[in-house]
Parts: structure tokens; sequence; C-alpha cells
């Protein structure tokens, strides 16, 4: 019990990471080693806003969302689009996006630097409550709400909406996409968009319980594409249930066998997964 | 209805097409003739707005301009296109793939109609509404791909070599199908090889040659034309 | 070429995708030097069946032997070594090689090997003798539709197959070419090449096949000479179409 | 007379050569460049040796290289052996482990294959750690020689022209052959009779084999072994980058990558103290820009317009 | 005359930037500006501005070994700074050495002092040693267990890395000597994000003691568990990052009590004015380790320069050697092995501040007390 609680929550953490790289990836087709620094830059942000102005994290993460919407738009038109249409196939396309998205996560790490270089950290709802006999910290159920309600959110835009159907079909095939009255590139770069949006809103409920420096996007950026490609990429729920079984699964080898082999437990499973759907939990297999 | 004027293609230096024209009306089905890499393709991809090499020349649906569209606003003015190698979404269900086709704000209204209309022409999509296309043999998927098109509600529908791969009986199938498509009112637009057939059933025809247009006329005079014949319907 | 005795056997296969039965226990066997036509509706299971004998697929069950080696369990590069080659239904040209080293490719690691000038030689030889000789230099991503069918014909031919499939080798072709690809088919048959023919083109069938196998939905319903599985009323309802 | 393919070799020697007098003129900083960029070629080339012609993106260098560099730092400081015996142990017991992780991802193509090995070295400085933190204890890894940058650099050259004659080799074998095949198309590579697993695992295995034996032969050049350092994904980037700079078509495209880089990313460093990271950002940007085919494509783009 | 040019590889960014931006650089900052605004250092009869060249090396070894060969041979500077880290200073040893550059390494903690001072007679060490530390910690825990307020239980956990690794080790050796029991001994990786199960798990070992050898993020993690779970230990020690400011701007009183690596004596004039002259400089207070360390040793060099009158370096190395220099952690000389035996351990957070509790060959603040709860 304890084990699946804690499990559940820390799953959540990974689901907020994840979120915004799938759509990224699955859709706009654009594999973003930046997506860590952003998730950086959200929870620099709340700290920053935090500290010197006592704005409470859960109004940030409101006011952040517009925002790093708007920037990551700008980004996927101005940086990302001429890649999108010089590429002659996804493997030249994603060469170029690691490429350059290595560049940009190098570019927004030198410049948080600039701003705050040491590590960040402060207090928000660390208090522990008790849920089925487990105690948990409020700022982590507080996280795992928001994981739930973005996931929940985006689940029903993709599925219950016009855009979201218009999403759904860029991902699978962007030409068929084309030939049905789709904007591939706007649909392209509301994808990514919503992508940035949501990475930077995790960030943003993270800072409350991780501590940060700028340089922490790479790990950050790791994880996610682990859940991304182990849930099957472009696939919402598949990345929201691959990282509450990372979850779970970390947390049950932390707590039965030894936190030292958690990341290798983590590994394991990706591997596992892997090797028995290739595709991903709920991917569909590559063409 | 469809009127191009004065298209040219170039990919790099190469010019795939020079200076072709040719129309095409609601309700007649329009049958586009020539050699491997004459330059079929290139012409229907310009028309759909996807073409990879630069275009001139002027493209007009019903007068009005279609050269600065995007593809999808080619297919919302009423130009459905089915491209060699289909274009459809072969990790979707045939269903999934139907629907799709009726996303342009045209076709939604007329969605239920057409699903219908699908159906009665391809009774097998019904049955296999679940399977990924993907999976589904060549002929299945050149199905999904027309009724895909058909969903969209087009006064114009383009098809690029749709019988390719297609069974003798399915062939037979398929150009009656168009006939009755062109019966519905919409014009159809088609690259074939199968010449013999598609005159057949086509209302005129085009010749097309190292990039430019060779001859035209009414399909049966295409059809009786000894030069015609030697080209295109293995000299009889 | 008369047909000699049978090397290759299809027993009793089987292959099933989730529920869907695409090949249903389906058995023939393939004589030396003959050219057997296996036709269908599309979706009939054609293309499943070339590819469990070329092993990129596995059956469900049953087995497939070829010369004494068991194709049914093998990987796909042993079947190839066992000596099956093949062409693909949508055509697959190596598009960072050259046209010479598209054909080399046929020749280094399948049923007969060759190496170095020997098979550059030999895949020369290849190109003109499926007419490509002059487009030797040519980069292959200039060869036109059928240039390319028949680049990977040479690349098929390159390891001396005991068994040649081609999948709708002819789809897609035109009228006149069409011609070109039936008498290139035609003299390999001459040469004594053993080849299973999937076709939708009738003339080709009836032009090129020793005999013919019919299957529909998976199940076979017909076999023997062309004029006779072709005037099979079976054949005609579920795949010819009347009149 | 000589044949028109021994020519490169010739003067590949000849370079080699001249490489190997470096450390007579050039000294200090100049000397722990070239030892930098020595580094990266002999890393970057046996990575395109795996990862040109097949495509497949692998971002294990980190790994295995850090194996190697581990391995030593753990066998002198723990066990008393010597530098020369780790160094020879050290790259076998990565190629052992490239074998069994080939085995079992090389079913992986595509993404899924770049990103387990992106985590690789993540997965193996863990379980390394974990080891070692369980099983070996320690007072730190220190590796203390007398081998100075000049003798690094020697080892390093020496490898650099292994790698090379290796990959010289390759391009004239069937197992280059077949690898060029397999990077086309797999299907067509299984149908002509590859063994595709076999080809790849060998190769990852080579690739594994020199990034363990660089870590290994650098490793007295960082004196102590941390983990987290020597197991570094950023290594792995910035190979990968510097090989598809240079262009991973012919033998020498990742030379060609990382001489520049290397010298690019120096002056950027000494002119941009305070922003080098924000800078290197940009400029990785403008390369991926400016220079879509790296430069063996820049420059056979010359070539060709020449002719024309 | 010509400015003295100081050369320095800063760790900007990387696993290793957040240290070096805590504990170095503001500490150069304020240093260069306190000896220039006075005119300069003395040399023999001269006064020399002090010019800073620096560079970035992005955590990156092979760049900082680059980095010091440029700045030793084409900048030419006249002394080099120790770069943050152990591993960095043994990185940079050997070319510090070539150029005889002396180099007082403080952030730097290692069992190899002898062989290291042997090999690089320039090296200087003045944060002690991997055992000094072990040591200084187990006497504060005897010294709490002495005075009745914990048994003889702890749980003690580690980040798998060289330093956790290397820290758990020695402990695992002096603790159960001193008769402690190790109930509880885990170790988690650096960059674990959710330690809740290793605060639980040492929980559940009901210790009198919790030891974490932990880096920055986990040291906050780690007690912010702590809190969640009420882990009600006397002694609660994390290490590297538990004197930072940062630490007690998360968690406020909470960490009444809680112990860490460091430490500083408060009381002292020289401390009291370091700390006086950082926070208006800098804006803010200095964490309370290894930044006065890393000053004093600036102030090694700016005293051995002066002193020896000469920016000659093997003269100013032996001036190092030879004699005492007053800092602001007090008067420091080196042994034998280039040892400075002047350094805190222990340090433990009362009022709002963190003072040291253990140390050697210094005075310390104050005795060690047992932690209360968190409140
Ligand atoms: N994307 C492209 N880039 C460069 N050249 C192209 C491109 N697409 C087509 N071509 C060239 O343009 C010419 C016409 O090609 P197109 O595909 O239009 O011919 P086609 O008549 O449709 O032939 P097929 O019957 O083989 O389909 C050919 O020479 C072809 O090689
Ligand atoms: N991987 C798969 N998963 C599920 N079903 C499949 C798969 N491959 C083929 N099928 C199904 O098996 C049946 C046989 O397919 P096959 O490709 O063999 O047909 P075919 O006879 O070659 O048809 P065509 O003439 O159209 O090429 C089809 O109904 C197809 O949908
Ligand atoms: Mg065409
Ligand atoms: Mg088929």
């Amino acid at each position: 019990m304890d084990i699946l609680i804690s499990g559940l929550l820390l799953g959540g953490t990974y689901a907020l990471i994840a979120m915004g790289l799938t759509l990224q990836y699955g859709v706009a087709r654009i594999m973003n080693l930046a997506n860590g620094e952003v998730l950086v830059i959200g929870a620099l942000t709340a700290f920053l806003v935090y500290t010197s102005l006592a704005v409470s994290p859960l109004v940030t993460v409101l006011v952040i969302a517009p925002l790093a919407f708007a920037a990551s738009w700008l980004v996927y038109r101005i940086l990302l689009l001429p890649l999108v249409r010089r590429a002659k196939n996804q493997g030249q396309l994603e060469v170029d996006s690691i490429l350059a998205t290595f560049g940009m996560g190098f570019f927004l790490v030198g410049g948080m630097v600039f701003i705050y270089p040491e590590l960040f950290a402060y207090s928000y709802l660390a208090v522990p409550v008790d849920l089925a006999g487990t105690t948990v910290a409020a700022n982590r159920l507080v996280a795992f709400g928001g994981a739930v309600l973005i996931g929940l959110a985006l689940y029903l835009w993709l599925n219950r909406t016009r855009a979201g159907l218009a999403v759904r079909a860029v991902a699978v095939s962007p030409l068929a996409a084309g030939l049905v009255g789709i904007n591939v590139e706007k649909t392209s770069a509301l994808a990514f968009a919503i992508g940035g949006m949501i990475t930077a809103m995790g960030g943003v409920l993270i800072s409350t319980f991780i501590t940060l420096d700028p340089s922490f996007g790479v790990i950050f950026t790791m994880k996610a594409l682990i859940i991304v490609i182990m849930g099957g990429v472009g696939d919402i729920r598949g990345a929201i249930v691959a990282a509450l079984i990372l979850g779970v699964v970390e947390t049950a080898v932390a707590t039965l066998i030894d936190p030292g082999l958690t990341l290798a437990a983590a590994y394991t499973i990706f591997l596992l997964v892997l090797l028995f759907r290739p595709e991903g939990l709920f991917g569909r297999r590559p063409a | 209805m469809l009127e191009i004027r004065n298209l040219t293609v170039t990919y790099g230096l190469h010019k795939a097409l020079q200076g072709v024209s040719l129309t095409a009306e609601k309700g007649e089905v329009v049958v586009i003739l020539g050699a491997n890499g004459a330059g079929k393709s290139s012409l229907l991809r310009a028309i759909a707005g996807i073409s990879e090499g630069d275009v001139a020349g002027d493209v007009t649906l019903a007068g009005a301009s279609l050269r600065s569209l995007g593809a999808d606003r080619i297919v919302e003015q009423g130009i459905a296109f089915v491209p060699e190698g289909r274009g459809i979404f072969g990790d979707l269900s045939v269903w999934e793939n139907l629907m799709l086709g009726a996303y342009p704000e045209r076709a939604r209204a007329r969605r239920k109609q057409n699903l219908e209309r699908v159906v009665s022409l391809f009774p097998k999509l019904a049955q296999r509404r679940g399977q990924t296309v993907r999976t589904m043999s060549g002929g299945e998927q050149q199905m999904v791909a027309i009724g895909r098109a058909i969903m969209s509600n087009p006064d114009i529908l383009m098809l690029d070599e749709p019988s390719l791969g297609l069974s003798p009986l399915l062939c037979r199938d398929l150009f009656e199908n168009l006939s009755k498509i062109r019966e519905t009112g919409i014009g159809v637009l088609l690259v074939e090889q199968n010449a013999k057939q598609s005159l057949a059933m086509a209302d005129r025809g085009y010749l097309i040659e190292n990039g430019r247009i060779t001859g035209e006329g009414q399909a049966d005079a295409l059809l009786s034309d000894p030069a015609v014949q030697k080209a295109y319907l293995g000299g009889v | 070429m008369t047909p000699g005795d049978p090397i290759l056997f299809v027993n009793n296969v089987t292959k099933r995708f989730g529920g869907l039965v695409a090949v249903n226990n389906v058995s023939f066997e393939v004589r030396e030097h003959e050219v057997m036509g296996l036709i269908g509706p599309n979706g009939s299971g054609k293309s499943t069946t070339m590819n469990m004998i070329s092993g990129a697929l596995k059956a469900t069950s049953g087995s497939i032997t070829l010369k004494g080696h068991d194709l049914t369990r093998a990987k796909t590069f042993e079947n190839a070594r066992f000596g099956v080659s093949r062409t693909f239904q949508l055509v697959r040209i190596l598009p960072e090689l050259s046209v010479l080293e598209n054909v080399i490719a046929g020749a280094v690691f399948g049923h007969k090997r060759r190496w170095g000038a020997e098979a550059e030689a030999f895949a020369a030889g290849l190109l003109e003798r499926v007419g490509l000789a002059e487009r030797i230099t040519a980069p292959v991503g200039s060869l036109t539709y059928i240039d390319q069918k028949r680049l990977e014909l040479a690349r098929a031919l390159a390891g001396e197959p005991s068994v040649l499939l081609l999948d709708e080798w002819l789809a897609g072709l035109n009228p006149s070419e069409l011609k070109v690809g039936i008498d290139l088919v035609a003299s390999l048959r001459q040469e004594g090449r053993t080849i299973i023919l999937v076709e939708h083109v009738m003339d080709a069938i009836r032009s090129l096949c020793d005999r013919c196998l019919v299957i529909n939905s998976g199940t076979k319903i017909a076999e023997g000479t062309p004029d006779a599985v072709l005037s099979d009323p079976d054949v005609i309802r579920a795949y010819l179409g009347e009149g | 007379m000589m044949p028109a393919s021994l020519r490169p070799l010739l003067v590949a020697g000849g370079l080699l050569g001249l490489a190997g007098f470096v450390p007579l003129v050039a000294d200090g900083y100049w000397l722990s460049i070239a030892v930098t960029i020595l580094m990266y070629v002999a890393l970057s080339t046996s990575w395109a040796l795996f990862s040109g012609p097949t495509h497949y993106i692998a971002l294990s260098t980190g790994a295995f290289f850090g194996i190697g560099g581990y391995l030593v730092g753990l066998g002198m400081s723990d066990y008393d052996q010597s530098f020369w015996a780790m160094a020879a142990i050290a790259p076998f017991v990565a190629t052992g482990l490239a074998a069994l992780i080939g085995w079992a991802t090389l079913r992986l193509s595509g993404v899924y294959f770049v990103i387990f090995t992106l985590g690789l070295a993540e997965m193996i400085r863990n379980l390394i750690s974990w080891i070692q933190n369980n099983f070996l204890g320690s007072r730190g890894l220190y590796v203390l020689t007398d081998l100075d940058e000049r003798h690094i650099y020697w080892m390093l050259l020496a490898i650099t022209a292994g790698v090379f004659l290796f990959g010289w080799r390759l391009g004239r074998s069937r197992l280059g052959f077949a690898l060029r095949i397999l990077g086309n198309d797999e299907e067509v590579a299984r149908h002509v009779g590859i063994n595709t697993a076999r080809t790849k695992i060998l190769m990852f295995m080579t690739t594994g084999f020199v990034a363990a034996l660089v870590g290994a032969v650098v490793a007295p050049r960082y004196y102590y072994i941390e983990p987290n350092v020597v197991f570094s994904p950023e290594l792995s980037f910035i190979v990968v980058i510097m090989a598809l700079l240079g262009g991973t078509r012919r033998l020498y495209g990742p030379l060609l990558g990382v001489i520049p880089f290397t010298l690019l990313w120096e002056v950027i460093s000494v002119s941009f103290p305070n922003a080098t990271t924000m800078v290197l950002g940009l400029t990785f940007l403008l390369i991926v820009y400016g220079i879509p085919n790296g430069i063996t494509g820049l420059l056979s783009g010359f070539a060709a317009r020449r002719s024309a | 005359a010509d400015p003295i040019k100081i050369g320095r590889v800063v760790h900007m960014t990387g696993p290793a930037a957040g240290g070096d931006a805590v504990s170095h650089t503001p500490n150069v900052k304020l240093w260069v500006k306190q000896v220039n605004d006075r005119g300069g250092l003395k040399v023999g009869d001269e006064m020399r501005l002090i010019e800073m060249v620096e560079y970035d090396d992005k955590s990156n070894p092979a760049e900082m070994i680059k980095a010091v060969q440029r700045l030793a041979t084409q900048d030419d500077v006249d002394f080099l700074l120790s770069p943050w880290g152990t591993g960095f200073n043994a990185a940079a040893a050997p070319i510090f050495a070539k150029y005889g550059y002396p180099q007082i390494s403080v952030t730097n903690i290692t069992d190899e002092i002898p062989e290291l001072s042997e090999r690089f007679p320039g090296m200087f060490f003045t944060l002690g040693s991997t055992t000094g530390f072990v040591e200084g910690l187990r006497d504060t825990l005897n010294k709490l267990r002495d005075s009745g307020a914990i048994g003889n239980k702890v749980a003690m956990v580690n980040v798998a890395d060289s330093f956790g690794i290397e820290l758990a080790a020695v402990a695992r050796e002096l603790l159960p000597a001193a008769g402690y029991e190790i109930v509880f001994d885990k170790s988690y990786p650096l960059g674990t994000a959710d330690l809740s199960p290793v605060v639980k798990g040492a929980k559940a070992a009901e210790p009198d003691a919790f030891i974490a050898f932990s880096y920055p993020p986990d040291t906050f993690a780690l007690t912010e568990q702590a809190i969640i779970e009420d882990l009600n230990v006397g002694a609660f020690y994390t290490a590297v990052a538990t004197a930072f400011p940062a630490y007690a701007g998360k968690f406020g009183s909470k960490i009444e009590g809680n112990l860490g690596a460091g430490g500083v004596n408060l009381d002292q004039e020289a401390m009291k004015a370091y700390r006086a002259a950082f926070t208006k400089h800098n804006d803010g207070p200095p964490e309370y380790w290894a930044a006065a360390t890393y000053y004093a040793g600036l102030q090694v060099l700016e005293q051995a320069i002066e002193g020896a009158g000469t920016t000659d370096r093997q003269a100013v190395t032996d001036f190092i050697k030879a004699n005492e220099f007053d800092t602001a952690i007090g008067a420091i000389s080196f042994d034998e092995h280039n040892e400075s035996r002047h350094y805190w351990t222990v340090g433990q957070w009362k009022d709002g501040a963190f003072n040291a509790v253990a140390g050697v060959g210094v005075p310390v603040g104050m005795e060690p007390v047992a932690k209360d709860g968190w409140n």
C-alpha cells in the first residue's frame, strides 16, 4: 500500500516531466532535448516569484502557462519549422532536431546561470498528509493532482475536440493529414507549444519539492524520453501509464530491495517493455 | 470547374511539367495517360498543393485560384486527392480513416450520406472497420484511400493510379464505382496505366509525354486512335 | 525447359494474425524449372504466403522445405542462404548504393556467394541481362519505375536462387512496359529458373505460368494449368468476375 | 606503380607520422588541445563506423568510455593493478558488455535504440556505483601514473591509427558492405542473406571496445575518477555532433568535424568566458542550419559545383 | 606597475556548477575587490593590482585541463586558483606542478594527502581528509551519546558517488569501532527523484541517529522527507549543502539542531569581519563551510606573495610551507604533508546560524546538542 501510494505520487511527477515531450515528439516530430531545461525554467520562475514576491506556485503555474505556450510557439515557427521543411525524411529530422534542441538546451542553461547560478529551493506545503495510512507530503499530492488535471484535460482535448483530432492525425501521418484538410504546420506548432506549456507547468509544480540548479535539465530530459518511448510515441495515455509504472517500480525496488538499484530497475523495465512490445505500451508499430 | 493553365513544375533543374493546360468538369471522368515518368503524378501533386518542386502557372476551381493555398485549404475548396502510395493513416483503423476523411468543414454536414456511399461502394470496409489499415492487403488499402477521399465531399476527386495492385474483379468494380461517383455529380480526374479500361469509362482523356500534353480528346476517339493504341493499349 | 522434380514443399501452412486467418492450411509443391502463378483476390493471402517462404513471416503451423532445408523456423537471412530470393510488392531499392552495388548486394551474402571482382563482373552481367547495362553508372534516384523493378530483379537473381519469388513485379507498368516486363520474365523461364509469380495481370499469368494456384480468403480453391483455373467457375466468381 | 586503393593509406600513414611529432613541437596548451582532438577523433570515427552506415544513432559512447576510465581507476586504486593491466582488461570488459547489450537491444530500432543507449551510461554508472558501494568500498579512485600528456597523446594516436586502419579494412570488407545495406533497408538486408543481428552486434562491440580503450588511456589525465564525470551523457552527444558535423559517409568525415569543432569550441571558451555555454548553444544552432550535410557534404558540394 | 594576473577555471554549468557558484565565485569577487580597493598587492616596493583571467569548463575535466594549460602557457598568469571539487583538483594537480604553481586546494577531501603532496610538492590541503571528517562526526555522536541524548543505533545512507561511497566506507569502519550499531545502510543513485523510501526505511529501523553522506539536492530532499515522515532522532546529519543559506531559507526553524558537514566558529572576530564583508558585497551571507576556508586560501596566497615580496612561484610556495597565516578562519599553517590541520568537520544549526561543533586544530563554536523534533 505504502509502495503503491508513494509510487503513484512519484509516477505523477514523472508524468509531469514527460507529457509535454510526448506531444512534441509524437506530433511535431521534434525530439526536444531542451525539454528538461524548459522544466527547470518553470521551476526557477516559481522559485523566484515565490521568494521575491511571495506568490504561490499555484498562481505561477497559471501565469506561466500562456507565456510558455507563446514562447514555444515562436521557437517552433522560427527555429524548428525550417528544419521540418528541409528534412527529406523522418531520420533526417530526428538528427537535425537532436542537434538543434541540444544547442537550445545549452543556450537555456547558459541563460539561467546568468539569472541564478545556485541551487534553488523553497518550502511550499511541505506538510505531511495521511493517505490510507501512508504519510505523504502535501506538495507531492498537489503536484500529483496537477498531473491528473493536466493529463485529463489533455486527454479530453485530444479525443473530444476537432483540434485534438487534427493533432492525433498529424501524429500518425502528416502527409495524409494534409490531404484531409488539416493544416499540418499549424497543428504541429500547436502541439509543440502545448507540449512546452505542459512541461513548464510541470516544472513549477515540481519545484515545490525538488531542489534544482540550472544544470539539472538533462536528467529530466532523459527520464522524459524514456517514459515517452516506453509509453509509445505520441500516445498520451502511454506516457501517463509508463510514468506511473516507472514510479511504482522504482518505489518498490527502493523499498523492498535497495534504493541504489532504482535507476537500474527503471532501465530494466524500459528494456523489457521494448523487447516485448517494441512499439511501446500504447504505441503503434513504426511503419 | 477545375481549370489548369500553363502549369510548370520543376525539381531543381529538371522540368517535370511544362506549360500544361487542362480542365475537368463536375460529373465527368477525365483520364490522363502517359508513360512512367511522364509527369502525371507531378501534375496531380501540384494541383493538390503537395508538390515538392517549384510550381508555376494557374490552377483555379470554379474561378477561384488555388495556387497559393496549402494542401488543407485546397481540400476545403473541394479537391480530394488519393496519391500514389495512397496517403492513408496506416496506424489508424479503417473507421478512423474514414472519419478523418470528413475532417474538412465542407464535409461535415454530409458525413452520413458520404459514409453510406462509401460503404455501398466497398462493403468490405464496413466488415473490417476496426482493422489497422497498415495490416491490410494492398487492394484493401486502396479501398480505404478512395473511401477516405469521398468522405471529404469533394467536387473533384483526383486519383493517382488507383487500380495499381487490384485484382481484375476489383479493378472492374473500381471503374464501375468511378462511374457511379460521376453520377453523383463529382468530377473525377484520374491518372491510369490501365488505359483500356479507364478510357472505356472515361468521358475525356489527355496524353502526357515528357511533361507536355501531346494529345487530348473524347475518350472513345482516343480509344480508337491508332497512335494511342500503339503507345498505351499494347499495340493491338 | 521442362519442369523437373519438386524442390519446394509447402505443407498445410496456416498463418494467423490475431483472430484473422490470412492463410488457411495451404499446401502445394513447386518443381524445379517451373513457373508457378499464385493468384487470388486482394487480401487472399498471397503476399503472406510469399512472406512465409522468404522467412519474413513465420507460419503459425505447417512446414515449408526447400531442397531438404526447413524454411519454416529459420531466420529470414537463413532462408536467403538456403536459396530463396524475392522482389517486394512495393519496390525496395537501396538508395545510397550505386546501381551496381545494389545488385552486388544480392550476390555477396546469399545462396551462391561471390565477392570482389568476381561479384562485380557477375552483377554487371546481370544488369545487362535485365536490360540495365546503360544505366550502370546512373544515380539510383534517377531510375524510372521500370528500371527500378529491373534492378530489384537483378538483385534477386544475384544470389542464383533455387526459387525466385516475384510479388506483383509487373504491377504499375503501362501496357508497353508491361510487354517488356513479360518478355523479361519469359526469358527467365527459358533459362529454367524456378519462379513463384504473384500477379493480377491475367495476360502475364496466361503467357508465363506452367501452373497456377488460386487462393481465396487464405484457402486454396483451385490448382492447375492457367487455362484450366482461369475458366474454373469458382475462380471466376471469386476473382475474375463474371462477364 | 601502386594500386590506387593504397594511395589513401600512404597519405594517411604520412599524416600519422607527422602527427607523431606534435608533442615534440607543441607543449602545454597546444598539446592538450591535440590530446582532446585525438580523443574525439578516435571516439567519433569509431562511432561513425557503426552509426554512419547503419543510421543507428548510438548514444552509448559515454557508457563505454566511462567503463574504461572507471575500471582503470578501480583496478589501480583498490586492487593494486598496474595501469597497463587495467587498460588492457577494460576494453574487453566493455566489449563483453556491448555484446550483451547489443544482443538485448538491437532488436530495437530507430528512436528506441537511441534512447536506450542514451540511458545506458546512467544505468551502468548506477550499477557500478551500487556494486562498489555495497561490495567493494573505496577510498577514492586515484589513477596515479607517471604518464604525462605526451604519452597519452601517443597512445591515443596509436588507437586512432588502429581505428582508421580498421575502418579502411572495413570499407573493403563484406562486413562493411553488409552494414551499408543494412543502413539502407534492413528488410532487404535480411532478404539478401545478411545476419543483421550479428552484424550490428559485432560493430556495436567494436565501438564499445574503442570507447573503453580511449576511456582507459585518458584516465591518467584525470587523476581521479568520479563516476558522474566519466559516465557523461554529454560526451555521447559531443561525439555524435562532431561526427555528424564532419559527415559520416567518409572515413575521414569525423576527423573533419572534430578539428574545426574543437578549435571553434576553444575560441568560444576564450572569447566568451562568461557565456561559453550560451554561445556554444547558439553555435550548435548555426551549424545545424548552416551546414546541413556536414563538412564532407559541404566539400563535395563545392567539388560538384566546380566540375559542373 | 603591471597587474598580477591570476587565473581560475570556473564550472559555470554542469554537475559541479552549483557548488562553485556558492563556495568559490563570490569569494573570488570579494577578494579581488578588497585587494584592488586598497591599491593591490604589495610586491616588493610595488603595489600591483589583481587581474583575473577566467574560463568556463562546464564541469568537464578534459575542458578544465585544457583551460588550466591555457592559463599557464598562453595567458602566462602569475598564479592559479584551485578549482572546485576533489576530482578537479586532482586532475589539475599535474599541470599546477609542471609549471610550479602553488595549488591551495580547498574543496578537495581525500585520504590520499601524503601521496599527493609527495607527488605534487606545491599542492596544499585546507579542508581536511575523509577520515578526519568521519572522525569529527564520530566524536560528535560520542558527545551526544555520552550526554545520554542518543543511543547506539545509527541509520546511514549515502549517495552512490565517489564522495558518498568513500565517506560511507570510512564510517563503516570507524562507527562500529566506537560501539555504534549500523541498523540501516543503504545507498541511492545521484539524481534520485524521490527519497521517501529511503527515509521510510531508515525510520523503520528505529535509529537514534541518522547520517546521510549526501549531495546538495538530496540533502534538501532527505531533510524534507524526514520532516514529512517525522523522523525523530537525536542526531540528524546531512553532508554537503547543509551549511548553505538556501538550506535555512527553505526549512526555516525546522532544522534547529540539524548536524551537517562543515560549520564555522562565528565567535571569531576574523570570521565576523569576513562574513560581514561578504554579505555586503554579495547581497547575502556566505555558506558556513568551505566558503570561509576558500577565502582563507586566497588570504594565504595574498600574504605569501606579499611576504615573499615576489611573484616567483617557487618562493611563494616555500613561503606558504614555512609560515603561519592570519585568515578568516584563524591562524593557518601547513604540516609536512602540506595539510592545514585547522578545519571544522561538523556544524549544527542553532538560532539560524550553523555553528561548528567539531573540528581539528580550531576552536569550536559550541558543544553539540540533541535535536528535538522538527518544529
Ligand atoms: N520529388 C521529386 N524530386 C525530383 N524529381 C522528381 C520528384 N518527383 C518526380 N520527379 C521526376 O519528375 C518526373 C515526372 O515524375 P512523375 O512522378 O510525375 O511521373 P509519372 O508520370 O507519375 O510516372 P509514374 O507512371 O511512374 O508514376 C520524373 O522524371 C521524376 O523522376
Ligand atoms: N501484419 C498483419 N496483421 C494483421 N493482418 C494482416 C497482416 N498482414 C496481412 N494481414 C491480413 O491478411 C490478409 C492477407 O494479406 P496479404 O497481404 O497476404 O494479401 P494479398 O493476397 O497479398 O493481397 P493483395 O493482392 O491485395 O496484395 C489480409 O486480409 C490482410 O489484411
Ligand atoms: Mg506517378
Ligand atoms: Mg500482396
